[in-house]
This record gives structure tokens, sequence and C-alpha cells, in this order.
């Protein structure tokens, strides 16, 4: 097996993730943390949540991105390292949710980094954000 | 030393049955009233727009099928409310429990 | 020896939110504290005053998504003010009891996240199981699990069957001896008292003068409880008695939060026995029916929280719009309270105010698409500015 | 407690006199509004703090921009020993926004008169640092987004 697919292999088994806080409402937040709790304990798929993104795989990111946080959000998805994906969980991460049109929301992640799963929802439920990462390992197992 | 009082609880917890859902394969049981993916009803709909024009997230737009007009949902913009259920005068949208909606493209997250 | 800046934030493991605190440092003391808030600064209240009445209910619960109940029932209850509503008292009821839910999940979850940030993880995977108990009947009763979107203009949206009623009150049985277990193990446990015990100290009459609320006020002797002074809802008919430590230390503030847990659950019961049957909705006019100011005071889970409407004759959209947040009062005090304290108590002193900072930086500014001309120009005019 | 609104209303007139520009005790709001010259607000406020004792607690500062030429500033305050809600309002002509800062009196109102600066350009003099709060860096001088203009 080519180290290459050893590496995405053992990647893929054990994702870590960051989990950044773009100015969301903290109820996108409060349930990827509940998603690290007993009753959904994605600690079963390998993931923990890491504090730093040199250690991250995966970013995920909530909140209507705020005009003083796009730069952050910038600087932390530069310093994340290479094979990195990013899940956008919630309205406010895909479109803006209820913020759009707010001047202090640039709306939508998408417009300063690239994103690989959007998960609708407001908030959308532990158990679906699950099902965004498991997706995501999905995508990368076939995209490769 | 006394013991602190936690240890009674945690010696207790290794004989309980486990907490954890295994999601994928056990799936939790949803509220019947939860709001996941909407049903729109294409026969009841008279394309009013009430709801395009109520809708707080700006997520439903009216848009020409055939002769008929009809609501587009875009599921990522939508919070999942329901005002448009409450103030669509024939009942056209209704609630479904549908919430596993990730997807990779931006674009299948609108819902005809 | 020159104070070193130490800057916290504003993405950092130990916040679960941007916020950004400059502390100048003397060895391991903090002598000065500058937070410079303002990264979850949405401009809320501009798009508030743009939308219609019915749109700005979701809005504004948007605005904190622990606390979003009770941002609801103020927005509400300030607009029936200002329109002059009457609401019906089972609506009163249920929206009392969906209001004390969601205070108890919000005290549960940052329960855990002290004990979390006190670096003992089983406390905090033990509250956050049983919190999820909580998170059920909340889903039950209003259909999602964190946002409830209950409480309308005029009343509540839906009304409770008896297959609800019996599911919270088992539930809650079980909860009521959980949080005695764990008040006990706040009480006598080491590791929590030797952190929490002194950590963060603010006398009564500073708490008082910096104008603190909530648990934070509470935690220091001061005796201000919306629910007790000012009744609103249903507590005009379920009394209840303020919660009050005068310890004035983190330890107080977290052992008021565990108590006024275990009251909650008192209220939702008496409130499930007291029921009265009755209509749930009240007709609501699309345009405010005078020119009318109106406010509604009630006691978020962080502490007192203020909306402020100002409505027009015959429009559909408030004039004004104005949402004083609980932790935007306690910021004052938490600046006080870290003053001579060391580094390693930092996040146990912010964590004890339980700091909400979406709810903060929820100021209004310019709108971009509102159509006025003159908005366009000082948006255009910020765009040619950045470049 | 209902009966503390006369007694308050009394004190309020003799103290303030022709300064107190009108008030009124709004039964459905359980409010007692009071509406004060420009000038004696910082009276009104050390009033309000000598009557309770110290015990008082300033809930919020709001300014609203209603349209005409004048901006309302809005006190709310509560009152621990007579429990009541008391609202000082003050009515700021849009030419010069001028007022006196009611730090000194109330410590806690240190954020609230920073925000409606920021908000709607309000100058407290006295404040010792009436600076930006929320919005970001570069965001340019001179533009009050509360503001209807």
């Amino acid at each position: 097996m080519s180290l290459l697919k050893l590496a995405t292999w053992a990647r893929l088994k054990s994702p870590w993730i960051l989990h950044v806080n773009t100015g969301a409402c903290n109820s996108c937040d409060i349930e990827v943390l509940a998603a690290l709790t007993p009753r959904f304990d994605v600690e079963r798929f390998g993931i923990l949540l890491k504090p730093s993104p040199r250690h991250a795989d995966i970013l995920v990111v909530t909140g209507a991105v705020t005009r003083q946080a796009a730069e952050r959000i910038k600087r932390v998805y530069e310093q994340t390292p290479d094979p990195k994906f990013v899940i956008a969980v919630g309205a406010c991460a895909i479109g803006g949710g209820v913020f759009q049109n707010c001047y202090g929301v640039l709306g939508g992640v998408d417009k300063i980094i690239p994103v690989d799963v959007y998960v609708p929802g407001c908030p959308p439920r532990p158990d679906a954000i699950i099902y965004g990462v498991v997706k995501l390992i999905e995508k990368v197992t076939k995209g490769g | 030393m006394r013991l602190p009082s936690l240890l009674k609880e945690v010696w207790s917890n290794l004989f309980k049955k486990p907490v954890t859902v295994k999601y994928p394969f056990k799936r939790l049981p949803v509220s019947p009233i939860y709001r996941g993916k909407h049903e729109i009803l294409r026969d009841r709909c008279t394309g009013c727009g009430l709801c395009a024009k109520i809708c707080p997230a700006f997520a439903i737009t009216m848009e020409t099928i055939g002769d008929k007009v009809f609501p587009i949902i875009d599921l990522g913009k939508c919070i999942f409310c329901y005002q448009c259920e409450d103030v669509c005068p024939r009942g056209a949208i209704r609630r479904g429990k549908d919430f596993e909606l990730a997807s990779w493209s931006r674009g299948d997250l609108i819902l005809r | 020896m020159s104070a070193i800046d130490l800057i916290i934030g504003p993405v950092h493991p130990a916040l679960h939110e941007p916020e950004r605190f400059v502390f100048k440092i003397d060895g391991e003391v903090v002598v000065d504290v500058e937070p410079r808030i303002g990264f979850v600064h949405r401009g809320i209240e501009k798009a508030l005053s743009e939308r219609t009445f019915v749109q700005d209910i979701y809005l504004a619960e948007r605005i904190c998504g622990i606390c979003n109940v009770v941002h609801t029932l103020t927005a509400v209850q300030a607009i029936e003010n200002a329109f002059g509503i009457e609401v019906p008292r089972r609506a009163r009821y249920l929206r009392t009891i969906v209001h004390e839910l969601n205070r108890m999940h919000s005290h549960l979850l940052i329960l855990g996240v002290a004990c979390e940030l006190m670096g003992f993880d089983t406390l905090f995977m033990l509250f956050w199981r049983d919190r999820e108990v909580v998170m059920d009947l909340v889903e039950i009763i209003t259909g999602n699990r964190v946002m409830s979107a209950y409480n309308i203009i005029g009343g509540v949206r839906r009304n409770i069957s008896d297959f609800e009623i019996s599911e919270i009150k088992k539930a809650l049985g079980s909860m009521a001896e959980r949080l005695k277990h764990y008040k006990k193990v706040f009480m006598e446990d080491p590791t929590v008292r030797a952190r929490c015990v002194n950590v963060g100290y603010l006398s009564r009459a500073r708490t008082l003068a910096l104008g603190a609320v909530g648990p934070t006020a509470r935690g220091s002797g001061v005796e201000i409880d919306v629910r007790a002074e000012e009744p609103y809802a249903a507590f005009d008919e379920v009394p209840y008695t303020a919660v009050v430590y005068n310890e004035g230390d983190s330890w107080a503030r977290l052992m008021v939060r565990i108590d006024e847990t275990l009251e909650s659950i008192k209220i939702i019961e008496q409130c499930l026995d007291r029921m009265p049957s009755g209509p749930v909705k009240v007709p609501v006019p699309e345009a405010a029916p005078r020119t009318a100011e109106g406010f509604s005071v009630t006691e978020a889970p962080r502490g007192e929280l203020l909306h402020h409407v100002y409505a027009k004759e015959g429009e559909d959209k408030p004039i004004r719009y104005r949402v004083r947040t609980p932790t935007y009062a306690n910021i004052p005090a938490v600046c006080e309270m870290l003053k001579g304290g060391y580094i390693a108590d930092i996040p146990v002193t912010l964590v004890s105010i339980d700091p909400c900072f979406s709810c903060t930086d929820r100021v209004a500014l310019v709108d971009v698409n509102s159509g006025e001309k003159r908005v366009v120009d000082i948006f255009t005019l910020m765009r040619r500015y950045r470049k | 407690m209902v009966e503390e609104y006369p007694k308050l209303a009394e004190t309020l007139k003799n103290e303030l006199k022709e300064a107190l520009l009108g008030y009124e005790h709004i039964a459905e709001k359980k409010a007692f509004v009071a509406l004060v010259d420009r000038g004696s607000l910082i009276k009104a406020l050390e009033l309000l703090n000598k009557i309770s004792g110290g015990e008082v607690h300033l809930t919020s500062i709001n300014g609203a921009d209603l349209g005409e030429r004048e901006m309302e500033l809005t006190y709310f305050i509560w009152l621990l020993p007579q429990k009541i809600r008391v609202l000082v309002k003050t009515r700021l002509p849009k030419d010069d926004l001028k007022i006196q800062s009611a730090v000194k009196v109330m410590p806690a109102a240190i954020l609230y008169e920073r925000e409606v600066h920021e908000m709607l350009g309000v100058v407290f003099e006295g404040h010792p640092r009436l600076e930006r709060l929320f919005l970001p860096e570069d965001w340019p001088e001179g533009v009050y987004p509360l503001r209807r203009d």
C-alpha cells in the first residue's frame, strides 16, 4: 500500500477537528460541543477537539463571518497543515442565515475559505453534524 | 483521607448501561413535531408568495415552473422556523423529520 | 518591573467565543485588564429596525443561541407592552415553563464548562449527559432542541398535551436528585473548592456600583432578581425568592447557579399544577396600533435582560430597537474581579460570570440594501476606504 | 411597591423644581418616567442615589434618534430598597450633542456611555475613556450608524 494511501487511511480513521467561531450566536457551537459529550460521543470515530490549528485536520466553522473575524479565520485557515478540510456548520456559516444583510456580517464562510461540506440547520442536531463528518470522510475516500 | 464524593458516582457508573447512542448504526428517536426538511405540496400551492415575504432568513424565492409559480426553499439559508407553514393559507408547506441534510456542494441544498 | 501585555483570544481554547482580553501582567499577578470585544459584532439592532415585528422575533432569538427563549420572551413582551396587548393566562404559564427549562439547560451547560476549565472533565461529561434530558423536553414541547421559536406576539405557538406534561414530570423527578448530588460534590470536593474558593472576589458594594447582574451579582450578596421584584409572565402567581450567596467569589457564583436550577424545577412543577385551561393565542394587528414605547425586563440565565422598542402608529417595523444583554453589564465587574488574581485563575473567573459575547456584540450598524440611497453611499464610501 | 411612587414624585418635584419637565407613573408598565432637563440630569441621578442610600442599580442607558431634531436618552434605574423602576429621560437637540457623564455618580455607566457615543455621537463630558467599543478598527470617524440621517 503506497505511503500516501497509508497516510490517508490513518488520517481518515482519526480526524482531529478545530472548532472556529466566526461570530456565531453560540447555538451551533454548543451543538458541536454536545456532539463530543457522552450521548453522541464522536470520539468513537477518533475525532478529538484540538485547541490549536496546528494539530487540526478538519476546521469546523460556525457563525456568519463578521467583519473583524474575517481576517482571523483566514489566518487560522493558513495555519492549518495541508491535508485540511472545512465543514461549514449552520445556516449562518453557509449563507449568513438570519443575519444576511446586516452590515457587520460578510455572510457565508465560502466567501473567505473553500468549504468541503455544508451542514444546514439552525442549529443542526449533533447527529446531523456527525452525518456531516461522515459525508466528508466519504468524499475524501472517493475523491482521494 | 476522606474519599471524594464523586468516587461513588464513578464506581456506580461502571455497572450502568452506557448512555452513548451509536449514531450511524442506531438512530435517536426524533420528536413528533421536529422541524426538519420541508415538504412542499405543489397541488395545494397557489403561488401567492406570502411565505417568501415573511421568511426571516430570505430563504424562499418564487419560481415559475411550467405555467404556475412555486416556492423554492434554499436549505442553506433556511433557519427551520416554519413561519412559512404558519402563514400559508393553503397549508402547502409541511414539516418533515429528515435532519441529515449535509451535502458537498452548495447547489443541491435547494429544495424544489 | 514593567508589566507585560498578555493577549488572550480571539481564537483561544479557553474561550468558546472570539473575544480578546489584554492583561497587564506583573510576574504572576494580573495588574490591569482591557477588554476588546466586538468580534461577534453582527449589527443586529439596525437589522431589527429594518424588519417587521414578526421577523424581529426570529432575529432577537438568535442574539444568543443558549438563552434564546428569554430573548424571544423579552422581545415579545416589549412589543406587547408597546401595542398594549393582554396575553391569556395559559400562554403566560407556558412561556414560564419553557423559560425555566431554558434556564436549566443554560445553567447546566455553564456548570459543565466551568468544571472543564477547572480541569475536572468527568464532572463536565456528567453535567452535559444530564443536560440532554432537558434538551429532549424542550424538543418535545417546541420542536427543536435549542431554537424553540415558541413565543410569538400575543401568546404561544403550540399548546401542551397531557403526554408532554407527564414526560416533563417524570424527567424532572430524576433531575432533582441528580442535582442534589452535584450540589454535595460542589460543596465538599477538594479540587472544586481549591480552584474556586476566593478566586475572583468582588465585594457587595463594588458589585452594585459596577452594575453587575444575575448570578454574578447574587454571588456577592446583591439581591436583585427580576423574577422576584418585577414579576413577569406567570411569576406573579408562582412566587419566587431570589437565591443569594454572600461569599462573592467564583465558588459562590457557581453555587447560585446550582440552587437556581433546583428552584427552576420547583417553579416548573408549580406551573404545571396551576396551569389554567383556555386559549393560547390572541390575534394581533400586523402594524403598530399606536405610537408608543415599550420595554420589558426579564431575568435571563446570565442576568437582567432589557428590550426597548419604539413603535410608530401604522408601521410594521420598529423605529428603534435597543437590547441590553446581561453579559454586557457584567464586563466592568469581571475586569475588576480579574485584577489581583493569578493568570491560572483567569479562565475560572471568566467562566464564573458565564460570558456570552454573542449577546454583547449585537449592536446596530448600517444596513446594506435597505433601499435608502444615503445608506448605500456610506457603504460604498466604506468599500473605497478599505481598498 | 406601589405606594412608593407618590413619595418619589414629591421628592423629585421639590428638589428639581423647574428642571423636572414632566413625570408620570405608568401603572401598565409598572415604571415611573421622569423627563428631566439636560443640565440637571446628574442632579436627578444623585438624588435617586441619595433616596435609596446608595442601593441603586443602573440597568442601561438607551440612546434613540427618533427622527425629529431631537435625540432621547433614557436612563433605566432600579431602586433596591423601594423596589421601583425609574426611567430618567432627557432630550438633546441634534446640533450640540453634549451631556455630563454619569460615571462619577454611577460607575456602571462607563460602558453604556461609550456605546451611545459610538453609535449616536453623543459626547459625554468627563468620561474617563470615551473610545470605540464594538465597531471594527477600520470604521471611519464621524459615521454614526444608528442615526436616522
